[in-house]
């Protein structure tokens, strides 16, 4: 294998984790504060739709990253309303977000199929990224170093502010958190715009970076997996960051074994690898540290204060 | 009198700019064709199974008298309904049952294949081309095959690499397969899955591909070299007139480059002059009949000669086929 | 700008309802500089609401709040802290997983370093000789020094009214004494304290003045230390109380509960199980067993349940058969009943109806159940005996059970396993945070049922409860069961010593070491 | 202003009413927003929410539809009511299906009373095993259940692609992947007027789910497991056996539908078979909440959507997405609606400001 193999499929392990990382990124600060929301997937492509027929409307990529978090900000704010001010059942209320960010961007990209837009490139200077092993480090979307900047800005939200030690209780005990003065509302509301926001970027990943163009279901079925791995890092960023980028590397095996004629076993197989991965990774994690603790104790609990 | 009415079932959305988009095109066309003479509806995404049997039978309750059914899953489906509304006539994409109300059409996509294959063979540097495929269905697989021996015949020792997506459309993997053929060496790409993403990659990498379905060169302009266009129009107007005459009959057709129901998309100005003759000919031997892609002798993956020397598959096998020419990884 | 005359608490007509029930109707007293002030009243005669309305959690339909002479709104809680209210809560507001620091810091509205932060709570500790270590996970603490945490971030905010909420209810006698030092010093700077407790005779020794609510009015005031807990009583329930009446003592039955050499390895963070706890009761002895909570009582309580059954058989004796290994379910059948402390969530069900709660552990000792089938009428019909005959305030038996007061919660819940009759009854804290009229009933109950020959084990942590109704009594602490002692023959102080882990011949581990530490 | 205000006691009336005005208010606000895209709003909303039902010939449309979604989502609901969350019905549908064709394939050509209750058994077998992973992993590992269904409908989805694929393709069908079509012996009785027999099962496994949760000591631990799971330990159910009979019955409820739709309307098994029945089932069980009673009228209503939406495409050129807005929109006003069960709407005059 050469160097620029290397790097090349390094980087489409990057490629493959850092949508996904985006959106459990704003899904982990969404659970931190004890809402769980199975929409995720439902906003990323809300906002890969808006952020495509923006830009392609506009040929401005920032407008179309802007309205893809706001649009993505917007539909989690339907479940907001539902689950925060009105304690519906989260569950439910996720999977609706989820059919209906799958209908709503479909109706809204209907006139965008078919085109496509210059594809959000790299950042640096494409001088600075010849050498392959520059490249891995400079030749990137501006949407990886966000994903990587987040990661670090979440873990220190979470760990070092008071604005983080205010979220965890909020998720950890909401009645305490209420009767001590914080405001339950306020926090999730603003998590779960945080998560909308994310998923909204992940989204604009595919129809910006990846495949830059619009076409129904472009996610097709990532968001789910960007949920589950929130669980697998036990809900701690850098080792959601090693998450995404471990499923990235499974994803892109599959890929490769079939391209290089591994075909020891069926494809179908290959294909089902990275589900019954994350199925064993998530019993030996689950059952090795008790998985109860590190969840927050409020997650999926709906809670109404008395006046 | 009454105008005509005639519906057409599709299995994706039309927005799919591939394959259900190119059958709506030909809709629209035939729409065009007729004017008020003619209404056509169609209904998108529609399941294959019990859901299809469904839809066709209210597209027949609404008085539709002619139904395209433009998934090879709808078959059995059209089969039933057919049964229980004999003065309806059905016409099947893809499949290979046929009554007294149900016709069969189907494009020789494998004609197209062979001819991107050709210039694959000459433009490859590498001689490793790239294949992003959904299933192994005898479509699939026949094109695969069309596609290698081509380009053999320019570059006898050219490699095709498959990768299969289980899927039609998954852009996001569609381009990360794109990406891993790539790095084993492929720097031509031909992809039997619907989305425009794998010509996107190649055209991110700089390398080449060709459009599945329709021209999708808006989507890489450098990269796409050609493509193999959907051309359903024509035969959706013959049909609809012959009902209207009154001499539709059922019956199957096979059509390609001959018939126009394939087409070759504008060549890309990449390519040199030479290549695009030998392309030419390549298609218009096919159309012609000169050109048999599937003669002989053809050697399959484990060395077993297939096809001997002076004699070609005929259509009943290839409508069946389920092995891989010598050449081919997958 | 405050007068230095004026009341540092004033209430003026202080009006809040709920959905049905009027909580606080036109409530006015005055809590002077530095008093120590006691909110007295049955459950539900709307203390809690009071108070939450003073510290912003909730808000006032009508009337006034006046602090230092000012009326005030008080918007939120971290209002009422900025005007020098602070608050510990009937219910612990804490966050299990985080470290005592960072469970401070939440209830600071400074913005402090962790280091300033740790400074200013060691000088406190310092200062009112408390101790706590500030870097330890809630989750590993006991229930004292959880309270220790609520009082020290009240107490960091330097309050000049400082609320607390029946704060007593889970400490040793030791540590009242203490929490009484710490509130006398903190009144003596001129603090004000407004004191809700159920523990009539704890209000005597410290409180200078209290009111009395009944029904969300205020029904009276009194100097405590001048009244008598029962005169106390009196006025809060609005009648005269009566006693349990305990049958003269007769001889006690054959050995029907023996427990023998019962251990239990620990799980969890706070490594408390049980060791070779061994002790028997007799058919018609009541045997208390008192404690600080966290020490072993809930594992005791489920193992002697059967909720989680024990490796050793032999280690849980009914009747002389071994029953250690049997579920609740086949030890409930053979005549072993249970109540855990938890009403809500635990030993009833609040979504359910009062009937379905039936269903819940008397469905094979009432026949409720035919082939699987849940035979409603005579669910119903149980459930509708259990009110009548225990006077469960209900609509009857389609009420929710959440919809009952705590209390009546409580009678329903003692009612449904004392009307079985069973051979052996095991509860824990039957009137925690019940009024003193339901817990004189609970407890005529509990006598009576051992008159008919059954055998009771009641844990609690009330020592005058376990006083006033057992026969026989044993200490638990750290898993340790001290010998079982005749009430009659055991001091309070003795009690105080073993609940704090002084054993005479063994002085425990490092929590009861720390203990004397801090006694010392 | 307006304030809400928690009722004593849940309203009886408003969990009748609550689906009833989120269906209406879904046709209001779903026609305006149609509307103000530029289609006949109110036309689409009466060719998907009212036409199918006025329209006879759709009925039997209705029931073949509705059949499988009401059978699975009672199944779920089994567990939702146990606080277990299966949300991989979809992948114990296609399992179900799955083992039903490995009995037909095994019995070829053979005739016989026994062949369909055989392959009933086996699918139902089948989607319980498949529900049975989570159940394990949640019980013995810990796994939350949520992820784990949902990653092993993705796993059954290949499954079901190997299988038509390679040892299970027919070996007359030019090798299409798909598998023989099932005969007579293995096809479910199709009794005409009404649909296949999964029409009426599926009535008769409401009422039977419906008993055994409103009145046996089975649905009663499930309830109780569901609301106050350490009450359930205390009344002597164990959670862990609990959670095993929810899976298990979600699982096999679900895998029975599959082999209903395989042998029923399918006929054969194709690539094409999982449909997304055991996801929109999940919607049905809200819709229903969590009453088998209920289920059978929101597994009608979303039939009706469905077969609706379908005919607004042909005859209004609404696009196939429509359908899934207006069904989520149903799902978002029911939810929104839900409050006024617990809560009561009141005007609330702040006195002191
Ligand atoms: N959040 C609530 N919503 C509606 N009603 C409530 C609520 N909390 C309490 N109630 C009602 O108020 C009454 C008293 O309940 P609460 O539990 O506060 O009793 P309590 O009198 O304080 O008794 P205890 O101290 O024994 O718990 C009950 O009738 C109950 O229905
Ligand atoms: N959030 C609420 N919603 C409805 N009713 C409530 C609420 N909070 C309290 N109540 C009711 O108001 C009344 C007063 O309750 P409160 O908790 O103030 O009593 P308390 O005197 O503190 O009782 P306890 O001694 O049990 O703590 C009770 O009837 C209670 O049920
Ligand atoms: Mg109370
Ligand atoms: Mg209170």
């Amino acid at each position: 294998m050469t160097e620029a193999m290397a790097v090349s499929i390094l980087m489409t392990v990057i490629g493959a984790a850092t949508p996904l990382l985006l959106a459990a990124l704003g899904e982990l600060v969404a659970e931190k504060s004890g809402v769980l929301n199975l929409g995720i997937e439902g906003m990323m492509l809300v906002g890969a739709v808006t952020g495509f027929a923006v830009t392609s409307s506009t040929g401005m990529h920032l407008l179309g990253l802007l309205a893809a978090m706001a649009a993505a900000v917007g539909a989690s704010m339907i479940f907001g309303v539902l689950t925060i001010s009105l304690a519906s059942n989260q569950v439910a209320t996720g999977l609706a977000l989820t059919i209906f960010g799958i209908g709503l961007s479909s109706m809204i990209g209907e006139s965008f199929v078919g085109l496509t837009i210059a594809p959000l490139g790299p950042v640096f200077p494409a001088a600075l990224a010849e050498d392959p092993l520059l490249r891995l480090v400079f030749g990137h979307s501006i949407l990886v170093y966000v994903s990587l900047v987040m990661t670090a800005a979440v873990a220190w939200f979470l760990t070092r502010s008071r604005g983080g030690l205010i979220l965890r209780a909020v998720g950890e005990n909401d009645h305490s958190a209420h009767s001590i003065g914080y405001s339950v509302t306020t926090v999730r509301y603003a998590a779960v715009a945080f998560g909308g926001a994310m998923a909204g970027l992940a989204g604009c990943y595919y129809s910006m970076v990846q495949t830059p163009m619009w076409a129904d279901e472009l996610t097709a079925g990532r968001g789910w997996i960007a949920l589950a791995l929130v669980v697998f890092s036990a809900w701690r960023p850098w080792r959601l960051l090693a998450g995404a980028y471990l499923f990235g590397a499974v994803m892109t095996f599959e890929l490769h074994a079939k391209a290089a004629g591994l075909n020891i076993v069926p494809p179908e197989f290959l294909a089902a690898l990275p589900y019954l991965a994350t199925i064993l990774v998530l019993a030996l994690i689950s059952s090795r540290r008790s998985v109860g603790s590190a969840a927050p104790a409020c997650l999926g609990q709906p809670f109404r204060p008395s006046t | 009198a009454e105008p005509l009415k005639v519906a057409f079932i599709y299995v994706g959305p039309v927005g799919d700019f591939g394959f259900t988009f190119a059958h709506e095109q030909g809709r629209k066309e035939a729409q065009a064709h007729f004017g008020e003479n003619v209404v056509t509806t169609y209904v998108e995404n529609v399941a294959e199974g019990p859901d299809a049997e469904r839809v066709l039978k209210n597209l027949a309750d609404d008085g539709n008298k002619l139904i395209f059914a433009t998934s090879f899953g709808f078959m059995n489906p059209t089969v039933k309904v057919a049964k229980r509304y004999p003065d309806v006539m059905f016409e099947h994409c893809t499949g290979y049952q046929t009554a007294a109300n149900i016709a069969t059409y189907n494009a020789r996509f494998y004609e197209g294949r062979a001819v991107c294959g050709t210039i694959a063979g000459h433009m490859s540097k590498t001689g490793i081309g790239g294949y992003v495929a959904s299933f192994p269905i005898p479509e699939v697989v026949m094109g695969i095959n069309a596609f290698t021996l081509a380009a053999q015949k320019v570059n006898p020792a050219f490699q095709t690499k498959v990768v299969w997506v289980s899927s039609w459309y998954d852009p996001a993997k569609e381009a990360d397969a794109a990406k891993a053929l790539f790095d084993q060496g492929a720097d031509i790409l031909s992809q039997h899955t619907d989305s425009p993403a794998p010509l996107q990659a190649a055209e991110q990498r700089g390398l080449m591909a060709f459009g599945q379905a329709w021209d999708m060169s808006s989507f890489a302009p450098k990269a796409h070299l050609t493509a193999i266009e959907n051309h359903w129009g024509g035969y959706y107007i013959e049909r609809i007139q012959a009902v209207i005459d009154g001499t539709w009959k059922t019956g199957s057709v096979w059509a390609g480059l001959k018939e126009d129901m394939v087409r070759m998309a504008p060549w890309n100005e990449r390519i040199p002059p030479e290549v695009v003759k030998a392309a030419e000919a390549m298609r218009d031997g096919q159309a012609d009949g000169s050109v048999k892609i599937f003669s002989g002798p053809i050697v399959d993956q484990n060395g077993t000669e297939k096809v001997p020397l002076g004699s070609a598959l005929d259509d009943p096998t290839l409508l069946a086929l389920d092995w891989y020419v010598a050449g081919v990884q997958s | 700008m405050t007068d230095a005359s004026a009341d540092r608490l004033e209430l003026r007509n202080v009006t809040k309802a709920f959905p049905g029930v009027l909580a606080n109707d036109r409530v006015s007293f005055r809590v002077r500089p530095g008093e120590l002030h006691a909110l007295l009243g049955e459950n539900g005669a709307g203390k809690s609401t009071l108070v939450k309305m003073i510290y912003g959690v909730q808000h006032p339909d009508d009337g006034e709040i006046v602090v230092d002479g000012t009326p005030v709104r008080i918007a939120s809680p971290r209002a009422a802290r900025a005007m020098g209210i602070g608050m510990v809560f009937q219910h612990f507001s804490l966050f299990e997983p985080m470290t005592v620091l960072e469970n401070i810091a939440l209830g600071l509205d400074e913005r402090l370093s962790a280091s300033a932060l740790e400074g200013r709570i060691r000088a406190v500790l310092a200062r009112y000789g408390l101790s706590l270590d500030p870097h330890r996970t809630v989750s590993t603490l006991s229930v004292g020094e959880r309270q220790r945490i609520e009082i020290v971030r009240a107490l960091l905010l330097e309050p000049r009214l400082l609320i607390m909420d029946e704060p007593t209810s889970v400490l040793t006698p030791q540590e009242v004494a203490q929490l009484f030092e710490t509130l006398r010093a903190l009144a003596a700077g001129g603090c004000s304290v407004l004191y809700i407790s159920h523990k009539l005779h704890e209000i005597r020794v410290l409180c200078d003045a209290a009111t009395i609510m009944r029904g969300g009015k205020v029904v009276g005031t009194c100097v405590p230390a001048q009244e008598t807990p029962r005169s106390m009583a009196e006025m809060m329930i609005g009648g005269s109380l009566k006693d349990v009446r305990k049958a003269a003592a007769k001889g006690f039955g054959p050995e029907k509960l023996v427990v023998d050499r019962l251990t239990l390895a620990g799980g969890g963070d706070f490594d408390v199980a049980l060791r070779d706890v061994s002790f028997s009761v007799r058919a018609g002895e009541i045997l208390g067993i008192a404690g600080v909570a966290g020490n072993g009582q809930n594992e005791l309580m489920l193992a002697l349940s059967g909720e989680t059954p024990v490796a050793n058989a032999g280690a849980v004796r009914l009747d002389g058969a071994p029953v250690g290994t049997l579920p609740i379910a086949r030890r409930r059948r053979r005549g072993l009943a249970a109540v855990p402390e938890e009403r809500n969530g635990h030993a009833a069900v609040p979504g359910f109806t009062l009937a379905e709660n039936a269903v819940l552990t008397a469905r094979y000792r009432k026949g409720m159940v035919r082939h699987g089938v849940i035979l409603g009428a005579v669910a119903r019909g149980y459930a509708e005996e259990v009110i009548a005959r225990f006077g469960v305030r209900a609509t009857g038996p389609q009420a929710m059970a959440g919809a009952l007061s705590g209390g009546n919660l409580q009678k329903f819940i003692m009612g449904r396993e004392v009307l079985q009759v069973p051979e052996v009854l095991v509860v824990s804290q039957p009137t925690w945070g019940v009024d003193a009229g339901a817990a004189a009933a609970i407890h005529q109950a509990l006598v009576d049922l051992a008159a008919r020959g059954s055998a009771i084990v009641v844990v609690s942590q009330d020592l005058d409860e376990l006083l006033a109704i057992s026969d026989s009594l044993a200490v638990i602490n750290e898993g340790r069961l001290s010998p079982k002692r005749s009430v009659g023959e055991i001091s309070r102080d003795e009690i105080g010593l073993l609940m704090g882990g002084v054993h005479g011949e063994h002085a425990g581990g490092e929590n009861a070491a720390e203990r004397e530490a801090e006694r010392a | 202003m307006l304030e809400l205000e928690r009722r004593k006691v849940p309203s009886r009336t408003m969990i009748w009413l609550a689906p009833v005005l989120a269906v209406l208010a879904t046709m209001v606000v779903g026609g305006l927003v149609f509307s103000a895209l530029g289609y006949d709003g109110f036309a689409a909303v009466r060719a998907i929410f009212i036409d199918p039902l006025i329209t006879l010939r759709k009925w039997q449309d209705l029931g073949l539809k509705a059949a499988p979604l009401v059978m699975i989502a009672t199944g779920l609901a089994i567990g939702f009511r146990a606080n277990v969350w299966n949300i991989g019905a979809e992948g114990q549908y296609v399992v179900g299906g799955l083992a039903g064709t490995g009995v037909a394939l095994a019995t070829w050509e053979m005739t016989g009373w026994w062949i369909l209750p055989l392959m009933c058994i086996a699918g139902a077998l089948a989607g319980m095993a498949w529900a049975g992973i989570p159940a394990l992993l949640r019980t013995r590992f810990n796994v939350n259940e949520i992820l784990s269904s949902l990653m092993l409908t993705y796993v059954a989805v290949q499954l079901l692609y190997y299988m038509v694929n390679g040892p299970w393709k027919d070996p007359d069908g030019f090798n299409f992947p798909q598998t023989r079509i099932f005969t007579d012996a293995q096809m479910l009785p199709y009794l005409s007027g009404i649909g296949y027999l999964n029409v009426p099962l599926a009535l008769v496994i409401s009422l039977v789910v419906w008993f055994l949760m409103a009145r046996t000591m089975l649905g009663f631990q499930i309830r109780v497991v569901g609301a106050a799971p350490m009450a359930a330990r205390y009344g002597g159910f164990s959670q862990r056996r609990t959670i095993w009979l929810a899976l298990l019955a979600g699982g096999g409820l679900a895998g029975l539908a599959g082999l209903f739709e395989a042998a029923g309307p399918f006929g054969q098994m194709v690539p094409a078979f999982p449909t997304g029945y055991g996801f929109t089932a999940i919607i049905v069980a809200f819709l229903g909440r969590l009453h088998p009673l209920g289920i059978l009228a929101a597994g009608i209503i979303l039939a009706v959507t469905y077969v609706g939406g379908e005919a607004s495409q042909s005859s209004l050129g609404l696009p196939s997405a429509a359908t899934g807005v207006f069904q989520s929109m149903m799902l978002f006003f029911l939810l929104a609606a839900d409050v006024l069960v617990g809560w009561r709407l009141r005007l609330r005059r702040r006195v002191t400001e």
